[in-house]
């Protein structure tokens, strides 16, 4: 397969448009990046406090973890774009598979 | 092709001599059941031996028409044909339904035979031995009797006896074929499970049956036999007690045993114990040999005289390459061994 | 640039294949280099079977038995039957999907050569002081045990040659979602691409597992980490978990190309598109899918629980149900088709009852409380022998008579051929049936001997005799091979005259850049379409115009070399020889160093200009 | 060769990592063995999940005499941090800014550099107070999946420089924007991690 032809002469309008979702997209990142930031001190913020029981706390700090993993690959790493689905799929198939192992070895291994 | 055809007639001619010339030794085959254990499994095995064999003959039918009717004869193009609902809902379900038939008693028995609830009540009266693996031998430590004994496994007949399976080197796998399946010895965890050792059944196989470890554990794996001792509830009672009645090493009773035992004590008891009682496990280097007189087989696999045991005093390494015992005492004359030859063989408990 | 016959002396065809990127002579490395391996592993399958032929035999010593079986078991499947198959994936799967190359050419070669070197290194045990002998599962108390540098070598050996699948897989992967012609579409796509895809991605998540658990053992044995030390805290079942998690899926990753393979020769010897496609291609990915949840039915006996041996046998008997989808789908194929009995469609035939018995034995030891029974004794030697001799090396061999002509445009002989097959299938059941009663009959797998007067030595003895008759087999294709290519009677672009895809469309060998043209697919079996539309090749889907080729490199070799050498440091450093870290630093510079080389000196490769393509045409047809 | 022709701001294209069949190709192959690593990340947690706290005897620290929460935050905002700002750098690669992605890549290597620091001056810690590498399995377990994820940073940091230096005089093209794109995944992707490390490794290991 040969590579895409560029279409070299866009108009202004588009450049612009482009311009502003590039940037409107920038400000989601910010937002995306301050939530991850205030799930963090959440997280931390649960751990430092004490007298919340482990039963609380290991599964509430876990959630915030895919929260923002869930921030990380959605907005910084663009799987929400157009074009991602192969790389979710793949993505997801091997987190699927991830967990299984976890799981496993928290459970068939014995301590 | 015709030859094809003879050739399956003749190999299934093979498989029924195979069949008629018996289902193995009944000491040793999974096939020829001795307890409650290894029947549960056989009748899997049957049941699961019948399905599959349905299995293929299914196939093989299908196979031979094709074989026989869609031979290229012409140049014809065949019609395409994309596939069939019907046909593949068929072999869909078809399967399920065989795979749930096996399913089922599959599960039954897996939680059957890992019930071990009967270990953990107290003042249970279940009889409990303790199975520690070596790199080629086998420690069996009776732990509400107190005693300890190697490489003969005593147990008696018709009713669950009870195992804890560790290792103490590397893994190993405990396995009395025609009793029931194995379970491992790690060296993490103890491993519990249970097996019965039928009495008109142990009968048919000399009251002896063939241990063998079952998991790769070096050079010697091959040779890491064990064998198991049925007999009455009775008798082993009595074994026990005799075992149990043994606080001193034995005494020898010639001078040329006398002879052995000195030799003994000073080069090989820093390993072997010549009473049952009960050490930490760790500190059981090496086969406990206070019944020794009345094994059957020396180190699990030579015949048991005091020529083979000499031979193997004199260089286990060749009977057991990369065995432990190798090296780790002097080198013995031939008086020497006469004299240890003739003390252990009188090591016995029982009169 | 454009005339390829040109006779070139020893060393020029040297330098080419050790800096080619093309995927096409990169598969005839695979299959060279994993051809020598097969005979290795088959020469220590027989040395196996002449130990085990009576008992008590002494013909090699125990130590030296428990070296063979671990690289007879690690040979076949790392270093033979997947290379073998990555062979047949770079030969044809690009050609398949209307592709001028793989997606990453140069990353092809480095996922070569890093195989190689590491099945050199792990083959050089053998003269370095002794070959691993803790099994090919490397259970980590013995592994840990054992004395030497075997265990080291099947370490580092495995890790090179695992990466070099793992960037295999990722390449033929990123080929096939991005490198299909206008209008190949998925569901068009022949089966031996989808399962070479389905395998691809199994080990994508497969091999990260091993690469963890072998990494894992280096440090133990190597750095003195403690994971596997009981005494330090630390657990061995660990590793059978990271193994199994891998070993499960390998088996499958084996087994599905070998079912794209007869799948084409089905269909093409019985001139009839392959009955029931979209449940083939729902079922090949169905079969990827489970197969990563089962892998704890190797480890029933480890004493996991009964809940976990309840789930994972019904879990494993659940997988029973596509394959058996696929073996009817196989046996409809021919149902009304015309069934012409070549070489190839020998092996497939013959492949069925096979891989249905070592199938179905596989669904027995399943079987969670019988496999108490059968696990670790010859009946488990006998259930993987059957689908893997029985399904993989059968897939192997006809694939080595179906493709040899696209591959080196020369027929290996047809009589030659059969009489190799009726010699390798009689073998093969009489190696392997009896060895199921074997095992039932108490003979544990890996035993060195067996005593006399257990009811062992005839069966044992049947089954030395059948290895004998593959080996025979095996020879006899050696021969053919070796005839045939003296010979070398050239043929056209579709000599078995029933092709159906792509690949029989074009030259046998392809021109190096595949596809003048970038054909148009209109279906599936795009190539039989437009056979019986009468046309006598594809329609272009672009006009002639300038093909892109990428350039051969020196640096994948180079990168693979530099590991090579670090590892011996790696291991050496036990010892403590003092050259060894600084051998270490110094392979790994290499290595880094070429990446750097490869990353900083731009190589956008070259073009093959219209002219020459049109010229290459007239100078054929003159 | 059209990925080397020097394009303007105007006929600079929308996504320019996926602009040409190579660049397709990068991406996608980069992806997929992203998802790879979460299978060989999920082995190493696995592994560590089942050996925590796991000492041959009571003199050893475990997992909550080890860690501090100070020390974690810090490194963890440096972590974050940095990802934004290869966000940043990728953003003006997409307006065809190559300056100004240089200078986000620069301020990404230098919080990438202050983490490792960090990472060093911890690991050094927990040394002195017993816990190694080769005095207990959870040592061993702490170190692989800690170490490799640290491997991961060193290794990142030096792809991005790499870039950085190779491409300095070259500005943005077809070729090499690619190659920038797929680094920054790649940052992205050990920060990814790392989220699992601070909740797993710390943060559960602090909560006992
Ligand atoms: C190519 C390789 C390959 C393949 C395809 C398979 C296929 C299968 N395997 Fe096998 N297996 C191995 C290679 C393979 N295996 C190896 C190498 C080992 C040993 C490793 C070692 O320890 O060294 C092993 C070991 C092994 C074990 C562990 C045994 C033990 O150690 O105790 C188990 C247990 O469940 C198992 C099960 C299965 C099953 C259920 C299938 C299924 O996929 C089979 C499915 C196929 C069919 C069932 C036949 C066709 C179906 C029909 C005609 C439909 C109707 C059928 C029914 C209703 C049953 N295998
Ligand atoms: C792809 C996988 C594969 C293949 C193809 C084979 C093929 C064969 N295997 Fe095996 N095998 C394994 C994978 C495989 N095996 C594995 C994984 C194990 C477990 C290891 C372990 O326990 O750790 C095992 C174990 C194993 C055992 C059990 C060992 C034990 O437990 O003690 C046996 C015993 O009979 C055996 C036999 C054979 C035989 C006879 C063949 C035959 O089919 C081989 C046929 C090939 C030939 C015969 C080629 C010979 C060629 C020549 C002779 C030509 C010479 C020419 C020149 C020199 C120019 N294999
Ligand atoms: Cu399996």
């Amino acid at each position: 397969m040969t590579n895409q032809p560029l279409s070299s002469n866009r108009s202004r309008v588009d450049l612009e448009y482009r311009r502003k979702t590039n940037a409107e997209e920038m400000r989601y990142q910010i937002v995306s990046f301050t939530l991850m930031i205030f799930l963090t001190l959440l997280a931390f913020a649960a751990v430092a406090i004490k007298g919340f029981t482990s039963w609380f706390t290991i599964p509430f700090i876990v959630l915030l973890a895919a929260v923002q993993v869930v921030f990380q690959l959605y907005y910084f790493m663009h799987m929400s774009h157009k074009g991602h689905e192969a790389p979710s799929m793949f993505l997801f198939t091997g987190l699927f598979m991830g967990l299984i192992i976890v799981l496993a070895f928290m459970t068939i291994i014995w301590w | 092709m015709k030859r094809f055809a003879k050739w399956r007639l003749i190999s299934l001619f093979a498989i029924l001599a195979l069949v008629l010339s018996g289902c193995g030794r009944p000491y040793l085959s999974s096939l020829r059941p001795a307890g409650e254990v290894a029947d549960i499994q056989y009748d899997l095995m049957k049941l699961s031996t019948w399905i599959m064999v349905g299995v293929i003959i299914v196939v093989l039918i299908i196979f031979t028409i094709v074989f026989f009717r869609f031979r290229r004869k012409d140049d014809r193009i065949p019609k395409q044909v994309e596939g069939s609902h019907t046909l593949e809902i068929i072999w869909t379900v078809i399967p399920i339904l065989l795979l749930l038939i096996l399913a089922v008693p599959t599960v039954a028995a897996t939680f059957k035979l890992a019930d071990v609830k009967e270990m953990d009540k107290k003042n249970s009266k279940a009889l409990v031995i303790n199975v520690r693996s070596h790199l080629y031998w086998w420690d069996f430590e009776y732990p509400n009797e107190k005693i300890v004994t190697s490489q003969d496994l005593v147990v008696p007949t018709n009713e669950k006896v009870y195992f804890n399976l560790k290792s103490l080197d590397v893994k190993h796998s405990f396995w009395i074929p025609a009793v029931g399946g194995k379970l491992d010895t790690n060296t993490d965890n103890i491993n519990r499970f249970w097996l019965v050792f039928d009495d008109k059944r142990a009968n048919e196989a000399g009251n002896l049956f063939y241990g063998k470890c079952a998991e790769l554990c070096g050079p010697s794996h091959a040779l890491m036999d064990f064998k198991v001792k049925a007999m009455s509830r009775a008798d082993f009672d009595t074994w026990v007690k005799d075992m149990q009645a043994v606080k001193q090493p034995e005494k020898a009773q010639t001078d040329l045993a006398a002879q052995g035992q000195e030799i003994f004590n000073k080069s090989c008891i820093g390993c072997h114990a010549v009473t049952p009682e009960d050490k930490p496990e760790a500190a059981r280097l090496a086969p406990n040999l206070t019944n020794f007189g009345e094994r059957s087989r020396i180190a699990g696999i030579l015949d048991h005289n005091k020529e083979e045991l000499k031979n193997w005093i004199k260089n286990p390494e060749t009977y057991k390459p990369g065995n432990e015992m190798t090296n780790k005492y002097p080198a013995m004359t031939d008086e020497q061994l006469d004299a240890l030859a003739e003390y252990l063989m009188g090591l016995k408990v029982q009169d | 640039m454009s005339t390829i016959a040109q006779k070139k002396g020893f060393g020029a065809v040297l330098w080419d294949y050790l800096t080619t990127v093309d995927h096409k002579k990169i598969a005839h490395l695979y299959l060279i280099a994993g051809g020598l391996f097969f005979i290795m592993g088959g020469i220590e399958a027989v040395l196996i079977r002449i130990q085990l032929a009576v008992p008590n035999n002494d013909f090699v010593s125990a130590g030296a038995f428990n070296e063979i079986i671990t690289m007879h078991g690690t040979t076949m499947i790392f270093l033979a039957a997947m290379p073998l198959l990555f062979a047949f994936m770079n030969a044809v799967m690009p050609l398949q999907i209307g592709a001028r190359d793989v997606a990453f050419p140069f990353v092809n070669a480095l996922g070569f050569w890093l195989f190689f070197f590491g099945g050199l290194f792990l083959n050089l045990s053998w003269f370095l002081g002794g070959a691993p002998d803790a099994g090919w599962t490397s259970y980590a108390s013995l592994s840990l045990h054992s004395k030497g540098h075997g265990i080291d070598f099947y370490v580092l050996g495995l890790q090179i040659a695992g990466l070099g699948t793992l960037i295999g897989g990722i390449n033929f992967l990123v080929t096939i979602i991005n490198m299909r012609a206008p209008g190949m579409t998925y569901m068009r796509m022949p089966l031996f691409t989808w399962t070479t895809f389905v395998a691809s991605a199994m080990i994508l998540f497969a091999f990260p597992p091993l690469t963890v658990g072998l990494t894992l053992m280096m440090f133990d044995r190597l750095f003195g980490a403690n994971f596997f030390d009981v005494t330090m805290g630390g657990n061995t079942i660990i590793w059978e978990h990271l193994f199994w998690v891998f070993g499960h899926p390998e088996v499958y990753i084996l087994i599905l190309p070998a079912f794209g393979i007869f799948s084409e020769i089905f269909s093409t010897f019985s001139r009839k598109r392959l009955f029931g496609y979209s449940s083939m291609v729902f079922a090949t990915v169905l079969i990827g899918f489970l197969g990563f949840m089962v892998w704890a039915h190797h480890m029933f006996t480890t004493g996991l629980g009964p809940v976990a041996n309840a789930i994972f046998a019904v879990a494993t008997m659940a997988i029973g149900v596509p394959t058996g989808i696929k073996i009817f789908n196989w046996l409809f194929t021919m149902w009304g088709g015309s069934v012409k009995f070549t070489t190839p469609m020998y092996y497939a035939f013959a492949f069925i009852p096979s891989f249905v018995m070592g199938g179905v034995t596989g669904v027995m030891v399943a079987t969670a409380a019988a496999d108490y029974q059968y696990h670790d004794t010859y009946f488990v030697v006998a259930h993987f022998h059957y689908v893997i001799v029985g399904g993989v090396v059968l897939a192997l061999l006809a694939g080595t008579h179906y493709w040899w002509p696209k591959m080196f445009g020369t027929m290996l002989n047809e009589t030659l051929g059969k009489i190799t097959f009726w010699l390798f299938f009689i073998g093969f059941h009489l190696t392997f049936f009896i060895q199921h009663f074997l095992g039932l009959w108490g003979m544990p797998r890996r035993v060195f001997t067996f005593l006399p007067g257990q009811g062992l030595d005839a069966g044992n003895l049947i089954s030395s005799v059948g290895a004998a008759f593959m080996s025979a087999g095996v020879m006899i294709l050696l021969i053919n091979i070796v005839v045939t290519q003296v010979k070398n009677v050239k043929v056209g672009n579709d000599p078995w005259g029933d092709g159906r895809t792509l690949e029989w469309a074009i030259a046998s060998p392809p021109p190096y850049y595949n596809f003048k043209q970038l054909p148009l697919v209109r279906g599936l079996d795009a190539y039989w379409l437009e056979k019986m539309e009468g046309k006598k090749g594809m329609t272009p889907a672009e006009p002639i115009g300038d093909i892109h080729m990428p350039n051969s490199s020196f640096i994948p070799f180079m990168i693979t070399l530099g590991l090579f050498i670090a590892a011996f440091g790696a291991m050496y450093h036990v010892n403590d020889k003092p050259w060894a870290i600084p051998l270490l630093i110094f392979g790994l510079a290499v290595t880094f160093g070429s990446m750097l080389v490869r990353s900083f000196k731009d190589d956008h490769g070259y073009h093959i200009h219209k002219e020459e393509l049109t010229q290459d045409e007239k100078g054929a047809k003159a | 060769m059209q990925a080397e022709e020097k394009l303007t701001y105007e006929t600079w294209p929308a996504a320019p990592e996926r602009a040409t069949l190579e660049a397709k190709n990068k991406f996608l192959g980069f992806w997929l063995f992203l998802g790879g690593e979460t299978v060989l990340f999920s082995s190493l947690f696995a592994t560590y999940l089942a050996l925590k706290d796991k000492v041959p005897d009571t003199s050893q620290p475990l997992a909550k005499d080890l860690f501090e929460l100070p020390l974690t935050l810090v490194a963890t905002m440096l972590l974050l941090t940095s990802s934004l700002t290869s966000v940043y750098a990728m953003y003006h690669m997409k307006n065809f800014a190559f300056k100004k992605m240089m200078l986000w890549l620069g301020v990404t290597v230098l919080l990438g550099l202050g983490f490792l620091g960090l990472e060093v001056y911890e690991f050094n810690m927990y040394v002195h107070e017993g816990h190694k590498f080769t005095s207990s399995a959870f040592g061993s377990a702490f170190y692989s999946l800690v170490g490799f994820h640290g491997a991961h940073v060193t290794f990142g940091l030096g792809w991005i420089l790499a870039l950085m230096i190779r491409n300095y005089k070259r500005g943005l093209n077809l070729y090499n924007a690619p190659k920038f794109y797929v680094a920054s995944l790649y940052w992205h992707f050990i920060d990814v991690v790392w989220v699992f490390i601070f909740t797993v490794v710390y943060l559960m290991g602090m909560v006992g």
